[in-house]
């Protein structure tokens, strides 16, 4: 479509009388007649409608048009319709310009038929300037790896790989540790069925292992990632030798790692004040020596300076090492001193009453005062101030064990910096939008799951990685990724190397390489803030360049002749 | 003196903001004209200048809410420039009030429209560009 | 074998199946009884913790799945039989009539005005608005199609004369269509406990004792009063709010589960309506301040600290009234302090459970799954396969599966659709 | 009974801490000192001499309010009763009002060679029988006529009214000679071993009479009767109050209860109400006398605030305040109040007398004003 003569056809739509009912279209169809390059102009009663539809196609062919502009509602919700109208007419979809002159003019301008007219005559004849200069454009159409990487062992890593693997999809799963099974390998028994956490995990990491679509790269390190969606190539470090190979698409599943509760309530000074995870460990190995008294204390380290959160699961913790101990010793006297207990939705809720029916007793603190533990002769001393009862208690107790939030690992930090993906403020993982985007990034192609994103619990953890794996798997199984096109472009010749642009980008679609822009276009989302600090004018933004957005203005006050 | 104000608005939530006003039918002056641009971020300095050049009286930019923006960070750096622009204005004699920067969410179409209105009332009592209207040619 | 799959449900939780099964070239059929797609989300003003535009973030994606040319939305219909098995179920789906040709119809309203008989209460805005017998299901519905309320419609015939796509036609017959599918997605979500049944608390007596829902539809821009707190009384802004906590929730004689978003969304309301009116008093009554989700706490604390959110650990005890200014009086026994006070507010939030949505039982007989106590689905293996129903080839996903909030149910939804598409791959290999 | 196994037997473990009793409790509200949920936290916390020891647990008006609003099921009304008779045998016990006779009396009505002579209130016009299907259980009532009838309180009057009222609709009822009373403060101040025999006793009787249905006009009976004997005797007759009996009598259409102009409101007894869920025929009975209003006030039903006092302890100035605060709502609705239960008149009728004045509320029992509608009057 090279410097062809430019044909424009104007379809004002009435919309009923929405439009209509307040605007003259018959005379704004007059005035579109005359306007520079316009061969054809004119309305329907519902330009959306099937009819309206057809006359497009038919005033396409007949008119030999090569700009579409429809005036009607709003772009949000009819420009795909009118786009793929166009397309089924054999006209690139990016020659189509949409001008609304429903909610922004007749709408909300119905007494003012005279001023809503002038204004819709005014706003198609914008719609010219900018259809005069527009260009085809093609979706990038990028293809994508048939494969995925999973970064993370545990049960999340496990679960996603198992789900893309069984369809049809090569995992590369990768785990820094010389086994599969992440923080469960550890742990004594899982709230809240009761399951024992180490048979419980043995299916699926056979079901990894002896898949022949998974290879696992166990004991090895992530070096390197470059690329983008749909092609990422990965470096591992295993034994000291280099691996590499491509994959499509990314899933985080790092993981997280029990707060060390160091300074607090006599940890390191006492040997019978441990953690929760240790608690676990003597249930699991039967060396826990009967005890007659236990006090667990909550929130050690959490909701607090340095951990700012409440970790969602060390409530459920430690009812269910609770009542493990109760079973064992029914006769122990076991107090739990919490803030407020998070036992959410039905399980946890019942579990947390069967505590209570157990004998187990939950006291209140309040955080301003909280417990404090001395060791009185041969036997710890725990002193609480029940704040719901008003009074000091003293609890003599043979073990106090504390239960901490889980925070991010060092390792997670490092892969953030590798992958180039943010943490938020609680230093886990930080998705691309808190609640209609928990899995994802804001970088595609990259997604995550697990207590990477934050803590968790195993059934919380797996449905992550179920939406993780579904996320992942939607650019495999298509096998090319489309990007609209309003990504930027560079002309190399203007582009003088300042570098402005780069550090606008959040996408980090820009980079200098030795003095030259290059832009890896399936990263630039089309925001266009790049384009707007490049001092020379190299950058543009496809469908929004400069000279599209300057004709608009120019030709509000009268038509822009070329 | 019927001000001549134009508006750009980003993609995903000013514009949607300017539906949400049309759709529950609130009335406000027909004196705006708006430009859709994907984000607030890809106005430049040199857009409003070219609005003031051509005549125009009143320059609005409307984007998300801070935290809010689709591209992360496109309404902080529109916040910068409009600060630089207002800068150039006053050293041109320009009134500060011509030019107006609007955080509009997509469910706040009153607000939309209340901002237009305010915004006509205002540049009516500062007055006409002091440019004239549509003589400037430029490129 | 079939590689289709059925959605039930179109709330954000099914929406999101959709356009991921939709994503990976699947053909997706969305059910939802309600007249439009969005389900309670669209219900909400705003969301917690980003304190987002609950219907900014929803609307894009309700065209992205309505527009999809994977996804057929089958709106007002119902599944009506399930036979066969996984890879291969036949199902029937009942069309109920809307009186109005969709592909007509383009939304523009003028039937909605024209319409003489407004006095039916309006469901979306929780009967705090009335609607004629001709009307839309809410202004940002998809599709954007009117309804006719063909019980109470006395045919007075001036919608159809106004209509001039001549899309009016009182007499369309509801419509039994079969689908064959491998897999199906059940996300039919949740509805608000009635609290009139708990009678200390004055719901239903006192006009100024509201639920939340009803009070997201009073701040919301789009709402009944267009976003002005409004008090049912006397139509005026009160000057204080009690949020009270578990109204039906954590509670034997109702509902014994925690419905684990109330404490947010009474923080989130408490400080949307600290911004609104600067100079109002917020009270939240709770038992366990449950914020244990990512970002929670520190949202919490910024209630406390910056918005003046006055947290109370007790869970009133009755509501009664002052005769003339009709605010409500608290009476409760502040466990901290441990003395039984009286607070009298303006306007009074009861935050009650989520219950599983009316009909769910039928359904679940429909589908041949079980329900739990709770008439939640009853998951076989909760810790592994969270989102498998007892039947295999049938998913759950949402609040249906249990109480969970938004990004939860949307990353069960992701969940529900890789697991589909892994039965399907698995029966299909 | 140990205090644990108090705990466990009323489920006081599940107990969230979150004071919806207390706040619901129209002690609490009055009196600071008492708290439930600190009662319940006393106990699983094992402060068991402190809790037996309180004097508190005989204030509680055991009316069910807490009981029925608390999320998670613990029945605190059995938890006090057996915390009672746990204080009992260690030497506790409430502060029993009017010196302890009304305790006495139970005492003795339990002793099996007593011989009482109870029916000088049957005046001849009155028809009653030895034998029957039906028997009226009068209870305690000509007791309460003797101690109240100075403060304006005539409680025989409900037994002539209920005995007009059957007569005029062709039942004589048997009225026993030797009648004791139901037991029901002994049963809730935890004296168990006198309420065993006052139950057998009672039975015994009844049986002799071979009652097929025996009719109460105390709530306080009939819960007893039907809830709390079972326990330790077998019956094997209907038990049924006078309101129920009545408002079966209208759907069959055999009863006329003429007309009175009056406008009246309506005191749900706990045991009525609350313990035995009987809100409706009391009220279907008064509403279908013509040209009565029935009122209900700001408390009514399941809301419905008790009489200030039970089992005759620890009645003192909050119960005052409790009574006075009911009075005021009462005469909120209308200017005569209704009674179904012989101890709300007689507490109620107590706190108009007080020295603090109050505006004058007429006191009225359900009986009485049935009767006095169908035209049978109340003299003797």
């Amino acid at each position: 479509m090279e410097e062809k003569e430019i044909r424009i056809g104007v379809f004002i739509c009435h919309c009923g009388t929405n439009i209509g009912g307040s605007v003259d279209v018959p005379a704004v169809v007059e005035y579109a007649k005359h306007l520079p390059n316009v061969v054809h102009a004119e309305r329907n009663l519902y330009t959306c409608a099937d009819d309206g539809l057809t006359a497009i196609k038919n005033a396409i062919k007949q008119h030999k048009l090569n700009r579409v502009i429809v005036a009607s509602c709003t772009p949000r919700t009819h420009e795909p319709l009118f786009r793929s109208t166009c397309e089924e007419a054999g006209l690139n979809k990016y020659l189509f310009e949409f001008v609304n002159i429903r909610e922004h003019c007749s709408w909300v301008h119905m007494k003012d038929t005279e001023g809503a007219t002038e204004k819709t005559k005014e706003l198609v004849r914008m719609g010219v300037a900018r259809a005069t200069l527009l260009e085809p454009q093609e979706e990038m159409k990028i293809d994508v790896e048939q494969s995925a990487m999973v970064i993370g062992g545990g049960i999340a890593g496990i679960t996603a790989a198992k789900t893309l693997a069984n369809q049809g999809f090569d995992v590369y799963l990768v785990e820094k540790e010389a086994v599969l099974g992440g923080m469960l390998r550890n742990l004594y028994r899982l709230f809240p069925t009761g399951e024992d956490s180490l048979d419980s995990l043995q299916p699926s990491i056979a079901a990894v292992e002896g898949h022949e679509k998974i290879k696992v790269f166990s004991s090895c390190e992530l070096k390197e990632v470059k690329g983008y969606i749909g092609n990422f190539d990965v470096t591992l470090l295993r034994e000291g030798k280099e691996v590499n190979f491509k994959v499509g698409t990314i899933i985080v599943a790092t993981g997280a790692m029990e707060f060390e509760p160091k300074g607090h309530y006599g940890y390191g000074k006492y040997d019978h004040v441990i953690t929760q995870m240790q608690l676990e460990k003597l249930l699991k190995d039967g060396q826990l020596k009967k005890s007659d008294s236990v006090v667990m204390i909550q929130c050690v380290g959490a909701k607090g300076e340095e951990v700012s959160y409440c970790s969602r699961i060390c409530c459920m913790v430690a009812i269910k090492n609770a009542m493990l101990i109760k079973e064992i010793n029914p006769d122990a006297d076991i107090h739990i001193l919490h803030n407020d207990i998070q036992a959410y939705g039905a399980e946890y809720e019942e579990l947390y009453n069967k505590a209570r029916e157990m004998g187990i007793r939950f006291i209140k603190y309040t955080p301003e005062s909280p417990p404090c533990v001395t060791m009185d002769g041969e036997k710890l001393k725990v002193e609480v101030y029940n704040e719901l009862f008003g009074e000091q208690f003293m609890l003599g107790t043979d073990l106090v064990v504390l239960s901490t939030p889980l925070v991010q690992h060092q390792g997670g930090v490092e892969i953030s910096k590798l992958l180039r993906v943010p943490l938020g403020k609680d230093k886990f993982f930080f998705e691309a939008h808190v609640k209609l985007r928990p899995v994802d990034f804001a970088t595609d192609g990259i997604f995550l799951c697990g207590t990477a994103h934050g803590p968790a619990e195993v059934a919380e953890s797996v449905s992550q990685a179920l939406a993780a794996a579904s996320g992942a798997g939607i650019p495999l199984s298509r096998g090319f990724v489309q990007i609209e096109a309003i990504s930027v472009k560079v002309d190399l010749e203007a582009c003088i190397g300042c570098g402005f642009c780069v550090e606008m980008c959040p996408y980090q679609a820009l980079d200098m390489v030795d003095g030259k822009l290059e832009i890896i276009e399936a990263l630039c989302k089309g925001c266009g803030t790049c384009v707007a600090t490049c001092p020379t004018g190299a950058l543009e933004q496809r469908h929004y360049q400069n000279n599209q957005i300057i004709s608009q203005i120019k030709s509000i006050f009268h038509p822009v002749i070329e | 003196m019927d001000p001549k104000i134009v508006a750009f608005c980003c993609n995903w939530c000013s514009y949607a903001g300017a539906d949400l006003a049309g759709v529950s039918r609130m009335q406000y002056p027909p004196n705006v004209r708006i430009i859709k641009v994907m984000c607030s971020g890809r106005v430049e300095p040199s857009f409003i200048l070219r609005a003031f050049e051509v005549g125009i009286d009143g320059v609005l930019i409307t984007g998300c809410h801070i935290g809010d923006c689709h591209y992360v960070s496109g309404n902080l750096r529109a916040e910068d420039r409009v600060k630089m622009a207002k800068e150039l204005m006053k050293t041109l004699g320009l009134e500060e009030q011509r030019l107006r920067l609007e955080w509009i969410s997509a469910s706040e179409g009153e607000k939309f429209a209340s901002v237009i209105k305010e915004f006509v009332e205002d540049l009516k009592s500062v007055g006409p560009n002091p440019l004239g209207k549509g003589e400037a040619s430029c490129p | 074998m079939v590689d289709d799959v059925l959605v039930i449900g179109g709330g954000v939780a099914g929406i999101q199946a959709s356009i991921d099964l939709a994503g990976r070239g699947l053909k997706v059929y969305l059910v939802e009884r309600f007249p439009s797609i969005g389900g309670k989300m669209a219900q909400l003003d705003k969301t917690f913790p980003t304190g987002d535009c609950s219907i900014c973030i929803l609307a894009p994606k309700m065209m992205e799945c309505f527009s999809h040319e994977n996804i057929d939305v089958l709106t007002h219909a119902e599944v009506k039989g399930v036979s066969g098995n996984a890879g291969d179920f036949r199902v029937k789906i009942l069309k109920k009539p809307r009186y109005v040709d969709e592909e007509k119809c383009t939304g523009c309203g003028d039937c909605v005005s024209a319409c003489p008989y407004i006095n039916l209460p309006d469901e979306f805005d929780m009967a705090l608005r009335s609607r004629g017998n001709i009307f839309i299901p809410f202004l940002q519905a998809v599709p954007r199609v009117v309804m006719v309320d063909r019980e109470h419609c006395v045919k007075c015939g001036n919608c159809q004369v106004i209509c001039d796509a001549g899309a009016i036609d009182l007499y369309q017959k509801p419509e039994e269509i079969e689908i064959h599918v491998g897999a199906i997605i059940v996300a039919c979500g949740f509805d608000s406990f009635d609290p009139s049944g708990i009678k200390e608390y004055g719901y239903g007596r006192y006009k100024n004792v509201i639920t939340a829902l009803e009070y997201e539809r009073l701040v919301c821009a789009s709402g009944p009063t267009g976003g002005h707190l409004d008090r049912p009384s006397d139509k005026k802004t009160p000057n204080s709010i009690a949020f009270i906590q578990c109204v039906g929730s954590r509670d034997v004689n109702h509902n014994p589960y925690c419905s684990s978003v109330c404490c947010m969304h009474a923080t989130k309301e408490a400080i949307l309506a600290k911004e609104h009116y600067p100079s109002m008093e917020n009270y939240i009554f709770y038992t366990d301040m449950r914020a244990f989700g990512k970002g929670f706490q520190e949202y919490v604390d910024r209630a406390k600290n910056e918005y003046e959110v006055r947290y109370i650990r007790s869970k009133p005890g009755e509501i009664t009234e002052d005769k003339e200014t009709k605010n409500p009086v608290i009476w409760y026994d502040d466990t901290v302090t441990r003395q039984v006070k009286r607070l009298e507010v303006g306007l009074v939030v009861l935050c009650t459970a989520l219950v599983p949505s009316k009909g769910i039982k039928e359904l679940a007989d429909v589908l041949g799954v079980e329900l739990d106590k709770n008439r939640f689905f009853k998951i076989a293996d909760p810790l592994y396969a969270p989102l498998d129903s007892s039947r295999e080839g049938i998913l759950v996903c949402g609040y249906c599966q249990g109480p969970k909030d938004i990004p939860e149910a949307v990353t069960q939804a992701k969940g529900a659709a890789a697991r589909a598409a892994e039965v399907l791959a698995c029966l299909g290999a | 009974m140990s205090l644990e196994n108090i705990v466990n037997e009323t489920k006081a473990y599940y107990c969230l801490e979150c004071g919806k009793c207390t706040g619901s409790c129209p002690i609490s509200r009055v009196n600071k000192g008492y708290s439930p949920r600190l009662t319940v936290e006393k106990a699983l916390l094992g402060f068991d001499k402190e809790l037996l020891a309180d004097g508190g647990i005989w204030s509680c008006m055991t009316c069910n309010l807490c009981k029925d609003r608390c999320p998670s099921n613990v029945d605190y009304t059995k938890f006090i009763r057996y915390a009672r008779a746990e204080a009992l045998k260690t030497g506790y016990t409430g502060n029993c009002t009017h010196g302890g006779v009304l305790s006495s009396l139970m005492r003795i009505m339990g002793n099996p060679n007593l011989k009482q002579d109870r029916l000088g209130w049957v005046s001849d016009n009155l028809k009653i029988s030895e034998k029957g299907d039906i028997l009226y259980f009068t209870g305690c009532l000509p007791y309460f006529e003797t101690l109240f009838k100075d403060i304006g309180v005539n409680s025989l009057d409900i037994a002539r009214s209920t005995v007009k009222i059957l007569n005029r609709i062709g039942i004589k009822p048997v009225v026993m000679p030797d009648e004791r009373c139901c037991g029901h403060d002994l049963f809730w101040t935890g004296d168990l071993e006198n309420f065993e025999k006052i139950a057998k006793l009672n039975v015994g009787l009844i049986r002799g009479t071979g009652a097929k249905k025996v009719i109460f006009s105390c709530p306080e009976c009939y819960r007893t009767f039907k809830q709390d004997y079972s326990e330790y005797v077998d019956m094997d007759f209907e038990l049924v109050h006078i309101s129920e009996f009545l408002a079966e009598k209208i759907d069959e259409g055999k009863i006329d209860f003429g007309s009175l102009e009056e406008d009246v409101t309506y005191q749900d007894p706990c045991r009525l109400g609350r313990h035995l869920g009987v809100y409706d025929p009391p009220r279907k009975v008064i509403s279908s006398i013509q040209g009565i209003g029935l009122i209900e006030m700001e408390h009514s039903r399941e809301r419905s605030i008790c009489c200030g006092t039970s089992t005759w302890t620890n009645c003192d100035r909050f119960s005052e305040q409790i009574q006075k605060e009911r009075l005021k709502e009462a005469k909120a609705a209308a200017d005569t109040l209704i009674t179904a239960c012989p101890k709300c008149q007689i507490h109620l009728s107590c706190a108009m007398k007080s020295k603090t004045p109050i505006d004058e509320v007429k006191i009225k029992d359900f009986s009485v004003l049935v009767a006095s509608a169908m035209g049978l009057g109340d003299d003797p």
